[in-house]
């Protein structure tokens, strides 16, 4: 459900499902798993594909930023509607930094 | 005018989206789509809910959906007939479950975030649970169109 | 992959129109627009039909609509309590109903276009009827996409 | 569910719903029957608001057809989609003249 590309030095990882819901969120969850295992530091996950994102789904990046660790860094690309909203409601949005779309987050992370 | 259809899935986790997208569907002349929003969360996590905590995760039980489709709202309801979840969690205040401290990485929720996103989503929440069965209430209420 | 969902209405005219709006939704992803009209169309008619002659316009029995998405094709079952349709109604063929003289005025149908319009609509038709329950079960294939 | 308008003596009624089904056809059939019975022998149907047309609708637009009688004609304008596809599919194109829009029918009428 993931794919991934190297953009300097940042892990561009973009979901190909249209939802990250309870059904999904454990195999997300352990695909990102093993792209921070293997040593990633700097991630943008692109969610311009999703439409929508539960609390599971939600569960599932927090779990994810917690494995980074306080060194690591997750930053999120491309929400929009139902799932930007999320984020918002949550007040996950100061957890995650939103960015519109990945070249603006890649761009921020490698300054 | 009072409309109502019932949908029933059962109690598999992959089935929820097909669920999500009828209903959405069936409020689509109704509802703005930050409300159509709101309520296709709602009903998603009320039915994880179901399957997850009622029913333990087993395939083969059955959860059912009625639709209201009211002038002035729409009624969601959710019902199963697993043992019924226990009276203090939904009196929990939604708002607490985001307050958590963000510079704190262990502070910051991984679950428990469904009931508060209902209650925040919804404008009337309400849980009845009988003797045969369990019956989550949720309403949204129509904005007038002039406004 | 199969995934099924059932909907309900009671047998209200009123009702048909949200039923056929879910399922629609429902077929979304997998069907063109010439075939989600086709299945629209088709559950349409059935559905009138258990309404009209099964149940003889009385309000308040059920109807239901199992949906099946597989690969390869749509699968809409109807479902009711009411005395079964006779058998040799869905044997006529369909062409014969449309094989009217358009000349004379009398000769054009008014009605008795509901089941042969199902036939054209989808790819198979089969009725069931066993102790308690009718069932209609129609199928629609799934084009595949490189035609 | 109908509005009309007298066009060059020619009667354009307007069908105002999204659905003409076994809920609304007799509905329709009452409606249109009053504007036969008032004397109006031109009538173009204009259905480009609609999008679904079963067979109790059909049924009920040939029920117009023969009580208008074979000095009347009743044309119909703006079917698209599935209505159009219903038309061909029953062969009822033979029996109303389809036009792309009132206009048109309009202006055949009248020639
Ligand atoms: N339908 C249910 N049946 C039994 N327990 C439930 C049900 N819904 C919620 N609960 C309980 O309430 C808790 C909080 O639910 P929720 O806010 O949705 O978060 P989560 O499902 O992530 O734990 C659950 O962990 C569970 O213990
Ligand atoms: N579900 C049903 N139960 C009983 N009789 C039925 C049913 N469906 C169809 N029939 C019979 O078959 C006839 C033809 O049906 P149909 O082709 O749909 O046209 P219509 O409903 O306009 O008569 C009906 O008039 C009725 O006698």
């Amino acid at each position: 459900m993931l794919s991934t590309d190297l953009r300097d030095n940042i892990l561009v990882v973009r979901v190909e499902e249209k939802r990250i819901d309870a059904s999904k969120a454990p195999a997300f969850k352990d695909e990102m798993t093993r792209c921070i295992d293997s040593g990633q530091n700097q991630i943008v996950l692109d969610l311009s594909y999703v439409d929508f994102v539960d609390s599971s789904g939600l569960g599932a990046l927090v779990s994810c930023l917690k494995r980074l660790g306080p060194r690591g860094s997750l930053a999120v690309a491309g929400a929009t509607g139902a799932v930007s909203r999320l984020f918002t409601l949550t007040r996950m949005d100061r957890v995650f930094v939103l960015h519109p779309n990945v070249d603006a987050a890649v761009e921020q992370l490698s300054a | 005018m009072v409309s109502s259809i019932s949908l029933s899935i059962d109690s598999d986790l992959d089935k929820v989206s097909l669920l999500a997208r009828a209903v959405r569907a069936l409020c689509e002349d109704l509802l703005g789509p930050d409300d159509q929003d709101a309520v296709e969360l709602s009903l998603v996590e009320a039915i994880n809910n179901v399957i997850k905590h009622g029913y333990h995760g087993e395939r083969g039980k059955d959860v059912q959906v009625a639709v209201g489709l009211q002038a002035d709202q729409v009624v969601i309801e959710v019902i199963d007939h697993a043992p019924p979840m226990p009276a203090q969690v939904l009196d929990k205040a939604p708002e607490d479950t985001f307050a958590f401290d963000e510079a704190d990485l262990a502070d910051i929720p991984e679950g428990g975030m469904g009931l508060a996103l209902i209650r925040m989503n919804m404008d009337e929440v309400e849980y009845h649970s009988g003797d045969s069965e369990n019956r989550l209430r949720m309403v949204k209420r129509i904005a007038p169109r002039s406004q």
